[in-house]
């Protein structure tokens, strides 16, 4: 079982991502997912995040997740909104960044003290690609990297989700942000 | 006792979570503003109850009620009797309702406060949906808007508040927007010097919920008000008076066409939207006349 | 009678309240929303006050007497552009807020 | 000086509400409730009360109303029945939860459908999770003090809970009894003038009622009404001591009767316990070792005074006047079971409903059943009439 | 063919009712049902749903609607939470009395006051003597499968009950799961066409329904009700047997985790289920006998499998998502301690409340409380934070 | 299938429990009569649910369904809706209620079916109080009327259903009163012959609850129309004709002096009764005029 | 539609329906209610059924070509004298029911 | 402890009589009785009654009388109607009739076999006292001669119940008609 979280501020397609991982592991690889979704009473503004747990076989268990194996970071600057990522950490956590300068990477990487950070800057991705700055299709390839999905399922699972031809661009989206990832 | 933790100008926090060019948050400052500290708010769910703040925190600073969505006015009418019985006649109370917990679900409660004749200044911000449960079409929602329980566009025309108010015999009642700010204080301070029931009915733009551009909430507002899709009016002792009138309507589609919401509206709708809003406008000024 | 508000304080007492309430008056840092921001050029500007009549957040102040006049609460300044669509003299450009983004 | 008048039910009710001296009264009419609202709006006309009454258009908005008005300091009043208590069900929770301490008569009367216009206890008991006391009247008397002492009861600083004081519908709302009526300097040096420091309005004081709490919070503060219940427990039983030495009438939150090595012993609520005492007394008299425990608050349950009372009794016999529908027992049966130990035998039986006359035979039929002491797991309907699935036969297309 | 999809809760109870085609559909949006009713109002207007859609001003319209609709013999379809079903609270004693057999999802949310837009399951609770069966779903599959046996049941002529499927706000009605979906045909062979020969309007067939009724046959009617209940459990056990032959999931009214020779069991409700069993497979590896019974059918509840099922289990920690104030417990826990014999320890625990999570940690504690076998009369209060008296404290004038 | 034990004329048993002299009585047959057998009623409690019946006997030989007092219009709809979708356009849905049951508790709703445009006929018989409890108050009282609950007369004036009716711009709403029959039954089969929400508002002489004689049921509501205390006009797509108005009205002492509930009332009262009467009436013939 | 009525009449059944409904139509003695009683002056009555239009219980007949030209039902008039007060002819007299009461 | 069931027409204060008596009893006799209600549906027209206990002590049954040992019937027409007054009567059980005709009360008394018949014109009495033909206070007078309370503390109830100037005449109705009342 795998456990994730997501952070990200309103806009980022956060709870997004996090429905579409889910799709690609429970469709495309015949494993399970579920999300938790926490949903904050703000009408605007208020950084969001979400729970996605991971199996191999069905998940019964269906709380908040306090000890995430991966947190995805969707905006580098979340930190700075009060949030603490590191919360619940262990020391097989990694992290998964999106971030347009490998000095914040490492920065992360020595604050909360992860074994690998993998990071791309997905923004920058997205914005080639689909022309809008939304990092949610992006940064999943980034995710790819760390083994809890395999691109090709998050390729057919935006394809699937965001309709052909919208899911298409946002599978290259995905795909080149694989690419690019870097892991430190 | 409110406990300053940020100072503000006015009555309301500066930093309250509602979206960037809400409507609603400069009608409630200007709203508040004229009104001053000797109010009492009511406040039902919806985008408003954002104002009421989270936890022990709040963005308010006069004493307030956040209610039911049905009966805003009731539990107006039950605090103005408490303040009355208690010898308290110079307190405002002002229920502050979307357009879903006054047209819909709190019309009954209003029509029974305007019938009893309870002295409660009644507002209603008027984005035309549910917007703080996002975006379902109210009987507010223009004939032709999407929402997402009108996708093709809504069937029907949207209700006529101030024409129910009217009908109640009320002494005072008006429209107003944030297209106009002074003409909207002028209103509030008039509804604050009247006793008995007043409503407001203030048309309010909603950038998440019309898709329209944060920076054109003003725009889009004026554009209501100079094609008659919102006419601002006042009616006192049952005399109409249209403030400021456009002496001539523009196209509905200069107010549509700055609003995704409208992005979908077929031709015959877009001419029954017309028919009605130049209808209603004649029967304003008509009114007016006698 | 709101005046008399100043004596009443010497009379008050911390209570301890059972149920929902909120007194603790705070601000979000909702400047933190904004992608971008609004540029005055202070030169064109004539301190009509459109711009803080219109602003939702109502965190523009036209000081008259002062350069920079017309003085944004960026703390709390939501980015939403309509000081600039509303201005007469159009002295008012939204520009990215972080550069290099 | 106290003196003798006959009243009926709902008028006990405006006595004590007028005694209360109670300042917005908001209320919307219904069957057999009607009277009160009646009667209320002539007292606050012509004087007899210094109130504003509120002629509301539903019975939502007379909850609501009430609620305002007492959030802004004062006392306030209303009264209801049956489904006009079911329309207030939204806004009767919120009473609650803003520690707000109405008294409020609740005429009991079935709920729709079908339509019915008598009583029974389905309304009141829908609203048994409410975070309201509940409090239930045997006779008119108990309809008047029941009354005066749930002021003092939910008004307490340690309850601050608002109380139903429940009166079955005709049987008890329009029966006339004598009733003995206090002075008003009485109630007054007994209830004491309404001033409550928590939740309230005041323009000059202000703070924001009611807002959006999140979930690290609203465990605390319902566990707050839990201990609110919990207090109410001694308060009641302080407000009950005091009462009886003022007034000289006698008040438990459970009340036995032929408790005496009692082999069997009804449990029950509200106008029928009368009945039961009656015919326990003849059946004593038959040398039958039977008795009765009259549940008068039902909310909190005095459970663990319920598990003293019935001493060594091996049998108790629960009527309910409500259904239950789908639970293993009626909303009574299942509050008295579970405080027992399986060695008491708590069979459940359902009479009373929608005004059918618990009468003595009635009574006499389930102290012969429990006495016999067969058990069954199912509640047992009282004079449910055979034949009960053919009661309608209709031609219809088909 | 039956085919996998990515659902959350509220897609799938609106996928089931798409299947069972419901003819009219009447829905008010209330966070967290609000998709449910945009959901339902897209597939009426694109044609995937041969339906109307009403769109109504109120809860209460949306259930009298409903009733209306369905009285003239079609399926119809509502979806409310929280302060929403409250507000139907009236009219929905309407539907149950008058033998309408809506199927409704519920979507659970705590009651006002305080506000909370968060799951617990006061509001379905306060519904529990209305006369709906009521089932809780434990995951998204359990939401589709649920709602489409629930018509099955309901409109069973042995049963003629309307039916609530209840899903947990946020944790089940936002939460995104894969659902094993079957192909149209499948449902319409398993639910077939609506058609009820009892109460319905047919102006070439007139009869007057809902009448007012008499105390003398009220009690029949009621008892009919009743019937249904009782009813209702074998047309289950029917129902789910065919459901898990031609779908292959097995169901059951009370579904038992890890029994084998457990010394404790958690009995719970809804979404938790799965997060108990989770720790219960722990705690086994760790070598505690510990098991879980979830509560599927809590309308009508299960109390004799109650019994069977437990065998010589003597602990039982009950879990409530709701607060049961002034009750000697929680709902859940009522029924279940009135069930058993005493030498059973059945513990009450209060949990979840306004959306407070019910997480790992939480269940282990609630193990780890009740192996420890210490007997306690009062519900435990989890995670309830220190100083709860405390929270607020307001400068007022004195 | 009805069993017709006592065979009656019409859709009405003869023997009903209603007053001897009840008005409203008068009018559902009357209503009846014009909608003939392929109708579905729904009737909320109230004085008008005597004929549903009692237990298994009752006075209607219609399809009928006794709903909740304030959802009349909301089970209508339903029920409107459900003959829709199984192809049956042709049998009129009528809700028939009372003016507690329309204008207080059941506006909301009402208001809602009106909005959505839905094709039901509502028809709201207004003996100005609540009879079926007790006589007490409701927004229908008129202005000076005792009633249980407005023991010194009533304060404020009457509400004006059809004014909110016509705010909704429904295609259909008028007056009626047992003083002209034959002008009910001409509206009630016009309303029929119309698709969409139509209202029509009935006066019902009620000698309980008026203190008027039972003999005088028909005088005394032909006073009323002498008066203008109630003015018989219809409204067809806005545009409002008034039904033959009296050339001159009478003053309205001619029509209280006939009921007990108005002999309490004082100077100032019947001033102002007289006032609004008149205004009204001017306000109709204004309207008309347009 | 409804003419298709008797047809199907053909297949209707006995259904055992749960939940309150009535359909026995039955009408109640209201005669009985009766103090006063109308009593019609034929000789002046001119058949011109104003009477029975107003009737609130529907108990008239007129009965043009026979000599009881005004037929009333007497098990059902409640006797509120409503036909008596709106006959233009003022031919219909209201009588006490019961002799010596 | 005395039961009594009182029969007749809605409109002749049948609910008033009981109320009446039942305050004869408990405030001018320091005795104790209840009203026990039966409230109808309908709208007017149908038969009326309503059940009163009396007792020396205070009475704690609180149902319906099934086995009255005092029958009052204010309308002799009653019996068409489809009533049993004589539902529920024992041996012992006394009957107070209103009726014009002695021969009336002896047809009565025959029919159900009533030990006592106790009869008056309350009808006439009433109306020649206060003008209108509504036998409660009358029939209150005959009701004394049975003993289940004295003809004073009637007269008192009513000058209580209907104050003084109304009240007086109708305590005369009762006193006139205690005079009248004829035991066969
Ligand atoms: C009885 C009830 N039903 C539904 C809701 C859910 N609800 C909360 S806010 C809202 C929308 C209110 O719309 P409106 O009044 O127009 O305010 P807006 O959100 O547009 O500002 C709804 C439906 C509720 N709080 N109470
Ligand atoms: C929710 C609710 N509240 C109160 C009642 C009680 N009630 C029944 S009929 C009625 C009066 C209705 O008045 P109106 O609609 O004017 O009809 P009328 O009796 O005058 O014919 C009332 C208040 C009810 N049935 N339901
Ligand atoms: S949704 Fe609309 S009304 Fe609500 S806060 Fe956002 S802009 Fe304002
Ligand atoms: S609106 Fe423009 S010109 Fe006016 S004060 Fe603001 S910036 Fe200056
Ligand atoms: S951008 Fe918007 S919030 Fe910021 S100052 Fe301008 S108007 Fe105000
Ligand atoms: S009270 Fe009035 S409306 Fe009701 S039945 Fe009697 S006369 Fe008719
Ligand atoms: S109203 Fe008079 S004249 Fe006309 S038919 Fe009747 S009795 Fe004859
Ligand atoms: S008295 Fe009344 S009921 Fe009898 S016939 Fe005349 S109008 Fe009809
Ligand atoms: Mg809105
Ligand atoms: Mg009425």
């Amino acid at each position: 079982m795998k456990r994730l979280k997501f952070y990200g501020l309103g806009g980022q397609g956060v709870v997004t991502a996090g429905k579409v991982l889910s799709g690609a592991v429970s469709i495309h690889e015949n494993k399970y997912a579920i999300t938790v979704p926490a949903y904050g009473h703000e009408r605007r503004g208020a950084p969001v995040f979400t729970d996605i747990i991971v199996d191999e076989k069905p998940i019964l268990v269906n709380c908040f997740v306090y000890e995430p194996d991966v947190i995805v970071v969707m905006d580098d600057t979340i930190i700075e909104k009060g949030v603490d990522i590191s919360k619940g950490k262990h020391e097989d956590s990694v992290l998964v960044l999106n971030t347009c300068s490998q000095g914040t990477a490492t920065e992360y990487k020595n604050t909360y003290d992860f074994k690998t950070v993998y990071h791309v800057n997905a923004t920058q991705v997205a914005m080639d690609h689909i022309g809008r700055g939304i990092p949610n299709s992006s940064i999943l390839g980034a995710l790819s990297k760390t083994g809890v999905v395999s691109i090709e399922s998050v390729e057919n699972a935006l394809i699937e989700f965001f309709g052909k031809k919208a899911g298409e661009k946002n599978a290259q989206s995905a795909r080149d942000s694989y690419e690019q990832t870097k892991a430190i | 006792m409110i406990d300053i933790k940020k100072e503000s100008r006015g009555y309301i926090a500066h930093g309250v979570s509602a979206c960037a060019g809400c409507g609603m948050e400069l009608i409630l400052r200007t709203v508040l503003n004229a009104l001053g500290q000797d109010t009492t708010l009511v406040i039902p769910p919806g985008c408003s109850a954002l104002f009421c703040g989270f936890g022990k925190e709040t963005g308010l600073k006069v004493s307030t009620f956040q209610g039911n969505l049905e009966n805003s006015a009731a539990y107006a009418a039950g605090i103005r009797a408490g303040y009355e019985v208690q010898g308290n006649n110079h307190s405002t109370v002002v229920a502050f309702a979307g357009d879903g917990g006054t047209l819909d679900i709190g019309l009954q409660s209003l029509s029974g406060m305007m019938e009893r004749g309870d002295d409660v200044l009644y507002i209603c911000y008027d984005n035309e949906a549910y917007m703080n449960t996002g975006i379902q079409g109210s009987s507010a929602t223009p004939l032709g808007a999407w929402t997402t329980t009108t996708p093709t566009g809504k069937p029907v025309y949207k209700k006529d508040l101030l024409g129910i108010a009217m009908a109640h015999g009320i002494p005072y009642c008006a429209s107003a927007s944030v297209a106009n700010i002074k003409d909207m204080t002028k209103k509030v301070e008039k509804a604050k010097s009247i006793q008995g029931p007043k409503l407001l009915h203030i048309h309010c733009p909603c950038p998440t919920g019309w898709g329209s551009a944060p920076s054109k909430s003003i725009e889009v507002s004026k554009k209501a008000v100079q094609t008659g899709a919102w006419v601002l009016y006042e009616c006192e002792d049952g005399n109409i008076k249209l403030n400021n009138p456009p002496k001539e309507l523009k196209a509905v589609q200069e107010y549509t066409k700055l609003q995704k919401r409208f992005s979908g509206i077929n031709e015959e709708q877009l001419v029954a939207l017309q028919m009605g809003i130049t209808k209603n406008f004649e029967r304003l000024m008509r009114m007016q006349a006698e | 009678m709101l005046n008399q508000q100043e004596t009443v304080m010497n009379k008050q007492k911390r209570f301890k309240i059972q149920g929902p309430c909120a007194y603790e008056f705070d601000s979000g840092n909702t400047g933190s929303w904004r992608i971008e921001r609004p540029q005055v050029d202070f030169e064109t500007c004539v301190k009509c006050g459109t711009c803080a009549t219109y602003c939702p957040a109502n965190v523009i102040t036209i000081e008259k007497d002062k350069e920079i006049c017309v003085d944004i609460m960026w703390d709390y300044c939501k980015g939403c552009g309509i000081c600039a669509n509303e201005c007469p003299k159009q002295c008012i450009t939204m520009v990215e807020e972080r550069c290099g983004k | 000086m106290a003196h003798y008048k006959m009243l009926d039910g709902n008028c006990a009710a405006v006595e004590a509400i007028k005694m209360a001296k109670v300042k917005v009264v908001s209320a919307y009419p219904i069957t057999p409730q009607s009277t009160i609202a009646e009667k209320l709006s002539e007292i606050c006309e012509n004087g007899e009360l210094e109130a504003k009454y509120i002629r509301v258009e539903s019975e939502h908005s007379a909850m609501s109303c009430a609620i305002g008005a007492q959030l802004t300091g004062v006392r306030t009043a209303t009264a209801t029945a049956s489904v006009g208590l079911a329309l207030m069900h939204e806004v009767v929770n919120v009473a609650s939860g803003c520690r707000v301490p109405i008294v409020m008569p609740v005429v009991n009367r079935s709920l729709a459908s079908p339509w019915s216009l008598w009583c029974d206890h389905q309304d009141s008991m829908a609203e048994r999770d409410s975070g309201w006391l509940q409090l239930y009247c045997e006779n008119v008397q108990d309809v008047y003090d029941t009354m005066i002492m749930a002021y003092r009861i939910a008004e307490d600083p340690r309850v601050l809970t608002p109380a139903m004081v429940c009166l079955d519908g005709f049987f008890l709302s329009h029966s006339m009894q004598k009733v003995m009526l206090p002075e008003q300097k009485e109630v007054d040096d007994f209830i004491g003038t309404y001033k409550v420091k928590n939740l309230h309005l005041d323009p000059s004081d202000p703070i924001v009622i009611d807002n959006l709490t999140g979930s690290n919070e609203c465990t605390e503060m319902k566990y707050q009404q839990a201990i609110g219940f919990k207090n109410a427990e001694d308060v009641m039983e302080e407000v009950f001591n005091e009462f009886s030495q003022k007034f000289g009438r006698t008040k438990a939150m459970i009340e036995g009767y032929n408790l005496e090595e009692a082999e069997a012993l009804i449990v029950c609520i509200g106008s029928m316990a009368g009945t039961a005492k009656y015919v326990s007394d003849i059946l004593r008299d038959q040398g039958k070792k039977v008795g009765v425990l009259k549940i008068v608050s039902f909310r909190p349950f005095p459970y663990k005074k319920l598990r003293e009372i019935i001493g060594n009794t091996k049998k108790l016999a629960v009527i309910d006047r409500t259904t239950g529908f789908g639970g293993q027992g009626a909303p009574l049966w299942l509050e008295v079971k579970s405080a027992l130990k399986s060695d008491v035998l708590v069979k459940n039986y359902i009479a009373g409903l929608a005004g059918r006359d618990v009468n003595i035979e009635t009574i006499k039929n389930v102290y012969t059943d429990i006495l016999e002491g067969n058990d069954s797991d199912d509640p047992i309907w009282i004079d449910c009439g055979e034949n009960v699935m053919n009661i309608r036969e209709v031609l219809l297309n088909d």
